[in-house]
């Protein structure tokens, strides 16, 4: 099978889909793995190391895809790279299934069979092809350490000479797979660790990593152990319980989401200008909207002495090791679907089947 | 009746110092520790010897004859039996 | 040789049985305390042979040869793993021998129509009786292991009330024959016969699990019975080795049951209540789990060369890393060697085991992932596995009905014995049955993580 | 005692001298506090919070000066200002005399007591007044948290689903307060820390924080704590040794430095080249030269993959905390030096002594 | 009263002397054990009185009267702090006793001319010289206790073949008093003062700290003696008591010497060597420094209402934090409270004590800085001061000329009591002497921290 | 004879128990166990009862006088001093 990996065009992105580890696996499993000139090297990972690895370096996007089977990438194709692959080939990249209906259009029309990473089953035999959990802890940690080196103070207590700093306090709006992992960053760094979710199992998760839960009466838990809207009633009861809690935080990371839907607000205008000068607020969910009223997706917001960051794909700026984790799991990918030395997208597999937003020549997203 | 008195002073220190020597045994060692035990018990064998060695008449010397086979079983088999458990036990660590 | 030079080496064997029964009490020093305690009944023996009181050597020869000849093939025959019925019908032997001494004094007092004074009278009886309940009791008991007969609890109605009755009739029994003074023998013989149905219908009511328990208590009953013999022939090491191993015994038990969590009343009249459970659990589906206790756990951690952990969520929930790592710390100055087997999907999050395991400053080479150790679990004396359950769930390998089948999983199910710490039987994430747990190499250590580790760490610093 | 605390106008100061609880203190001893307007905001503390404190806001540096018997602030005055105190007044700021000569002779032309922070001894008494270690403390945490948001990489250990993170590694060169504030938060973050230090009782105090030490036969204490220079034999021998270790590492903190001379010149072009590509130096010390060849101060370097982060003035980065600090050493320093209501600069004072630069319209720097 | 039922409750006394010696040992059961032992003593006086052995009364009476007034009024008077010393005096008195009864044995004897058998004239004569050795070696401690006389060894040359004359002396007499049968009083006479002298001359040699063994050991001597007694009037609790004080007091002093990282023999023969140290150190100034063990410091701190834990560089050195984590959570446990005071400047970075406290999650809210916990200590009942040194030196309060005279240290001076763990006398940062560790409120625990502090752990668990 | 050696017997089980009872006693402990164990030595009371209280004239009887004064100071003040130095130890976690 040939295998073509592109470099990302899209701006801020430094991963790359597959690292030389992944390349080389595949090589010794006979397949032909093309790779655009420079795909890994804002990655830290340079064209060199994929030659080792036993790829072929090509200058171009075009000439990566040209005749290849199968053709990986990290953030979803532009039209013009949709029309360089070949009728029946497989694409996996991210997607954004939900917002791209013209892209999968294009997709389904150029006969290409593509698999939209985001849509990995949240089971725990895909846990090994999850870019979303992978992804998201590299985010969790990364929005701690910005935002910390961003507060104006440091996170743990120290007593000295000059007097005591008391101990940071930082809190977790949306305690998933990227909430968890900020709430361990932030323990590790020595904040005292607050946590909200509205899926009831999340309490015991929290408080198994050492940081306390903030209760509101309020439980939304949706398919597949994702969350789900609030009702108004809901939603002002949680409100209340943030806007009580939140005065008093130097460092709120906030991750709350719905999948497919924009991201709920969490904090708002008055609830910021509660807090005290120097705080700061990361919001990780910015490219879906924002938890936060005052948040900019990839602006760094200051009001009222408070800074909102709204960083856009975090994970890309620890490129190296979010591109091994995304590698990894695309890997663990193809081993299950590669039958035979062939990729058969079979839509009746559990993991496969989800993913496959179009297939033999249609859009398969959204039908069911 | 003195000598009774004797007795039971000497079966009530008897009994308290088996109280005593017990205190804490890992379960693994609960099984041997019962074994040793019972093969200590096996001392009814005393009684049998003499009971069997005296000329008492044919009642005596029979009884007496099982008596000393079961507690000579009950003494040979225990210890045998409670040292092949310790030996099993003890020859993990000394392969250290 | 002179009675005092006889009772002078009896209180010699008398001292080698109490530091016999001393050093059998801890790992270090059993082999060497059973080993001292046989001497003593080695020079108890032989003093007693060249006692005045043995005047035929013929029979007395012929009994020793052929009881030590039937002790020795039967310790050398029997397995393994069947030797607590083994101990079980040493122990019935022993009580048989003490109701024969017994019996044979008795008789022959009644034959030459000597009249015993009442406290041998009262021994006497009581050596009988308890010989005689020790006897078939034992055998019961070996039966019940042996799976000759059924190891469920075998009741009937009334049978409290039988028991009663018939434990009276041997008291009243005996009363009367002492009492008596003209020469009777039927209720002599009445007493005999009582007593070996009441050692029957004492032990039959008892779950076989729980033999061990029984034996033991039996076990303390032959030594009372052979006090009592030594009571009859005024014999110090008799009453002295029967009182140390009468009361040895009954500590005995009641740590038996401690370790059960249970009382040597519920053990032994439980099943009278609701059907007892012993120390296994059964499932729905006829498997049984073995539970363990901290101490049997910390014993085997001791004397283990290698030991792998398998942490999970339960270790976050409970908030044991801390612990653990004190546990490990206790296993590698004793001489084993402890690893970390994380497994890619342990805990709620990416990581999350390391998390803990590193804020108990476990160092990083000792995680593993499991890539780099699956293939040493076959190597491993003990894994440990807690509070994880899915990660190590043998059904992705067997089941391809399960939701979790063709996950790699650790491989701790094939170390050469594992224990688990848990809580109870409860699923893990995935909300699946483990039959890891009802592996025959596997022990349940139930309890919150925590507690249950701080229990072995205890343990562990004891031995 | 009139005190007037000045807003910083340097670039990138954040800082401010004094915080509203020391302004508090001062005006219940009975002192008259002119702020500066915004003195304080940069740092999170807004002028309302120093009215509230009792200070006066005035609207300019002129206004704050007038008059005042005490001038505090924290970068050495510009030539304006001095000209604007008054004769007999004692000014209390960082003064880098050792290069700052001009300013020191127009201090002392203008009859301002000037005392240095910089020159707090570094006894046991005198460490609630350094300066230097507390502004070392943040600088050593903040190094690691830049770094760490640069690396490429997460410093924790973590298996997932999606392979194993190893856990990154950390070196740090120069183990003072600065260093070994780095150790520990670097430690705290989960990497694997080594350091290296020139003064051999750093090597007990590196392993009390868990982290290892990098030997190099090559021992140079000098006074009071400090390191010396080396020879060229004991400058072979660390080079040596820090080339064969750092190769391997991830985040390299380098803190190194010898009281008023530039910073020791510790890792060369090569060393950087040897590195993997994606790891971090943090060059403390770029602004006396810095400890890495390629240092730029105040600029980001790329070479050959490797990031090397000359940053100035690291504390102020975290205005808040860092300005606390500085303002509990300067109100522990006035706390020894008023008597009476009144600050004496008293030069035969084991404190105030070494670090009075002018006096009495003469400057008493180097005199000695 | 018949002689059995005399017997009978000599039985009953013994059951509660054992029982009263078993509950002595720990705290939790001590108060009762004593009171048991008490009601022990008194059925076996009463039904002395009863038994008819005793034909005239008044000189019972009167001896009883005036001993137990004397013997209240002693207790009452006696001080806390001399408690050893009134130990010994009232050791010495049963010793006293033991030689009295011998002697009034021996005495009565000779005067009826009556032939002792062999046994009972040996134990009179052990009853008499164990007696004598008693009384007047328990004096001597008394005497060096209460400082009566000089506390230090006293030495002699050629004192050891002097001792061993002493001992050929009383032997060779004894044996010769036993063995003719003449009535001869000369060498009874002999054996009594030489044992006395004896009694001496093994004391004095023996250093004022080390007494309170030699009260234990001789302790045990009176309990030997009061069996050897038993042997006499042929008594059995006499001899069950006597033996039991024989033993457990042997094994005590062997504890005592451990507990002092000594042996036994080094204690008692240890100043023919060296002049031993005792428990104390001393300085060059002569300041005395007390050491403590841990178990202890364990019993301190296990009943303690609140600790202050005052951590230092040491505690950074020794990596020894999440041991003092555990420790602080076993106190906690018990009912103590338990904070932590952080000096500014304690270890050698801004914060040290913070990274290690956090690294053992100890929780922020039990840490506290000077300002907030310095009022506190002096209504602190234990003060644990782990590896710091100048954070805690009161020269910076006293001594102007000291380097960090006016540096505001942690009052754990104060405190109730102190415990300070370092591996020695070394000085900290600032290079200076600490007047804290010579501080008569001071105990010190030399080790290494972490190891003192598991050694504490371990303590606390098993109390 | 025999009468010898049931005391030696019983002598020697009592030895073994005391060795057991005392396992491992707390430092502080120590003086009150100590202090505990020397009134039980008292029971010397015994022995100077039947002396003192016997008629084997009038040495006996002042010898055994003074014994009973000596034992009964040691009986009396053991015990009561004993029972002071432990309620000063119990006084702490009681007002807990
Ligand atoms: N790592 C990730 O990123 C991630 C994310 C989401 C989901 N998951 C899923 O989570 C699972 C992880 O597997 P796992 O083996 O770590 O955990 P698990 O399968 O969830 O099992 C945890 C076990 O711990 C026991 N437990 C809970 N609290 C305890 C306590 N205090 N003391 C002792 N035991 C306790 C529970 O049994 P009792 O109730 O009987 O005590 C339970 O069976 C996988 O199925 C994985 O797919 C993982
Ligand atoms: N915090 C800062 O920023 C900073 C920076 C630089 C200097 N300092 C200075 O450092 C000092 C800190 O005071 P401190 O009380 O924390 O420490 P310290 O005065 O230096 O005393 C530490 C003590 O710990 C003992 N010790 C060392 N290793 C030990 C071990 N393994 N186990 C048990 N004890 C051990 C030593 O005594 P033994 O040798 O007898 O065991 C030593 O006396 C102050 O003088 C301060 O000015 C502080
Ligand atoms: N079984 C598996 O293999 C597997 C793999 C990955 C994740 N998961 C589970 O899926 C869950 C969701 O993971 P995710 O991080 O991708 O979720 P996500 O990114 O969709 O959402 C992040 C978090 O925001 C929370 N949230 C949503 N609305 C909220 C509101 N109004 N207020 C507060 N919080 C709100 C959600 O509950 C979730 O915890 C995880 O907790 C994890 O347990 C399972
Ligand atoms: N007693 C006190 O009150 C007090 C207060 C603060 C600091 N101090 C001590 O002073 C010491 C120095 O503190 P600092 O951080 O301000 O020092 P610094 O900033 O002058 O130097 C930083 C570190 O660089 C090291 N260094 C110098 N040349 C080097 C070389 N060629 N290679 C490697 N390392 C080199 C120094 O040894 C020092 O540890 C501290 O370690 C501390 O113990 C004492």
């Amino acid at each position: 099978m040939r295998i073509g990996l592109l470099r990302e065009t899209a701006p801020r992105e430094r991963r790359v889909a597959l690292i030389p580890a992944t390349v080389q696996r595949l090589v010794q499993q006979k397949h032909e793995v093309l790779v655009e000139r420079d795909a890994g090297t804002a990655a830290f990972f340079p064209d060199q190391l994929y030659r080792d690895a036993g790829a072929s370096i090509v200058d171009s996007a075009a000439a990566a895809m040209a005749g290849a089977d199968l053709v990986v990438k990290v953030q979803p194709p532009d039209a013009g790279q949709v029309g360089a692959m070949k009728q029946g080939a497989v694409l996996v990249s991210l997607l954004a299934p939900h917002a791209s209906g013209p892209l999968l259009d294009a997709l389904a029309q150029a006969g290409v069979s593509a698999l939209a990473l985001e849509l990995v089953p949240r089971t725990t035999k895909a846990q090994s092809m999850d870019i979303l959990s992978s992804q998201a802890t590299v985010a969790g940690y990364q929005a701690v350490l910005t935002g910390a080196s961003r507060m104006g103070r440091l996170l743990p207590m120290l007593t000295t000479a000059a007097g005591t700093i008391t101990p940071g306090k930082a809190f977790v709006i949306g305690a998933g797979v990227a909430g968890l992992q900020a709430i361990a960053t932030a323990k590790r760094l020595g904040a005292v660790v607050s946590a909200f979710d509205v899926r009831p199992v999340v309490k015991e998760q929290v408080m198994s990593l050492g940081a306390s839960f903030v209760e509101a009466e309020a439980k939304a838990e949706g398919a597949g152990g994702y969350a789900k809207e609030l009702s108004d009633d809901q939603q002002a009861r949680v409100l209340e319980a943030i806007g009580k809690h939140i005065k008093d935080m130097d460092l709120v990371i906030t991750t709350a989401a719905i999948p497919g839907k924009p991201a709920p607000r969490l904090v708002t205008r008055a609830m910021v200008e509660s807090m005290r000068p120097g705080s700061v607020i990361v919001d990780v969910a910015a490219e879906t909207g924002g938890n936060c009223e005052l948040t900019k997706a990839g602006e760094d917001v200051v009001h009222a002495a408070v800074t909102i960051l709204g960083p856009r794909n975090l994970a890309s700026s620890l490129p190296r090791d979010a591109s091994f984790m995304f590698s990894k799991n695309v890997q663990a990918l193809l081993e299950h679907a590669i039958k035979d030395g062939a990729l058969q997208v079979n839509v009746e597999d559990a993991i496969l089947g989800p993913m496959a937003v179009t297939h033999a020549g249609a859009v398969r997203y959204g039908r069911n | 009746m003195e000598a009774l008195i004797v007795s039971v002073i000497i079966f009530t220190l008897a009994t308290f110092l088996g109280v005593e020597l017990i205190n804490r045994v890992p379960t693994t060692l609960h099984t041997p520790l019962m074994s040793g035990a019972n093969a200590i018990s096996g001392i009814t064998i005393a009684g049998a010897l003499i009971v069997a060695g005296g000329e008492h008449g044919w009642i005596s010397t029979v009884l007496g004859f099982l008596a000393v086979v079961f507690a000579m079983v009950n003494v040979v088999g225990g210890y045998a039996v409670t040292d092949r458990m310790l030996q099993m036990f003890k020859r993990k660590p000394e392969q250290k | 040789m002179s009675h005092t030079l006889t009772q002078l080496t009896y209180l010699v064997a008398s001292v080698l049985f109490i530091l016999g029964l001393k050093w059998l009490s801890s790992p270090a020093t059993a082999v060497k305390g059973n080993r001292i305690s046989g001497f003593g009944m080695l020079i108890a023996i032989v003093v007693t042979l060249l006692d005045q009181a043995i005047v035929t050597y013929q029979v007395v020869i012929a009994g020793l040869a052929v009881g030590s000849g039937l002790g020795l093939w039967m310790a050398r025959a029997v397995k393994m793993t069947s030797m607590p019925q083994m101990v079980a019908l040493l122990n019935g032997l022993g009580g048989g021998a003490s109701l024969l001494v017994g019996g044979a004094e008795f008789l022959r007092s009644e034959l030459v129509n000597e009249q015993l004074p009442i406290d041998t009278s009262i021994t006497i009886q009581l050596s009988v009786l308890i010989g005689a309940v020790t006897l078939t009791g034992s055998f019961i008991a070996w039966a019940k292991l042996q799976e000759v007969m059924t190891g469920k609890p075998i009741l009937f109605a009334g049978q409290k009330a039988f028991n009663a009755l018939l434990f009276l009739a041997v008291i009243g029994l005996s009363a009367y024959q002492v009492s008596v003074p003209e020469s009777v023998l039927w209720p002599f013989y009445a007493v005999v016969a009582i007593s070996l149905l009441l050692g029957v219908t004492l032990v039959i009511p008892i779950g076989g699990a729980d033999m061990p328990v029984v034996i033991s208590l039996l076990n303390s009953y032959s030594g009372i019975a052979a006090a009592m013999t030594g009571f009859v022939i005024r014999n110090e090491v008799l009453i002295i080795a029967g009182a140390l191993v009468g009361s040895s015994g009954i500590i005995l038990s009641q740590i038996m049951c401690k370790a059960m969590n249970r009382s040597l009343a519920n053990v032994l009249f439980g099943a009278f209540g609701a059907a007892a459970g012993g120390g296994s659990t059964k499932t729905a589906e006829g498997l049984t789990v073995r539970q363990t206790s901290a101490d049997d756990a910390a014993v085997q951690l001791a004397y283990a060369k290698s030991v792998i952990v398998v942490p999970g969520y339960g270790l976050a929930v409970a908030q044991a890393q801390h612990i653990v790592r004190e546990m490990a710390d206790l296993i590698e100055k004793k001489g084993g060697e402890v690893k970390y087997a994380i497994h890619p999907v342990a805990g709620r999050m990416p990581g999350h085991m390391n998390v803990l395991l590193a804020e108990a400053n476990v160092p990083y080479d000792k995680l593993f992932d499991m890539d780099q150790i699956n293939a040493e679990f076959e190597r491993t004396d003990v894994c440990l596995v807690i509070g994880a359950n899915d990660v190590v769930n043998p059904a992705s390998r067997t089941d391809p009905g399960s939701p979790i089948y063709g996950m790699p999983i650790l491989n701790a199910d094939r170390a050469h014995s594992i224990i688990v710490l848990k809580r109870g039987m409860g699923a893990g994430f995935a909300g699946i049955e483990n039959e890891l747990f009802y592996n025959p190499k596997t022990a349940m250590l139930f309890g919150d993580a925590k507690g249950s580790l701080q229990k072995v760490v205890t343990e562990l610093k004891a031995l």
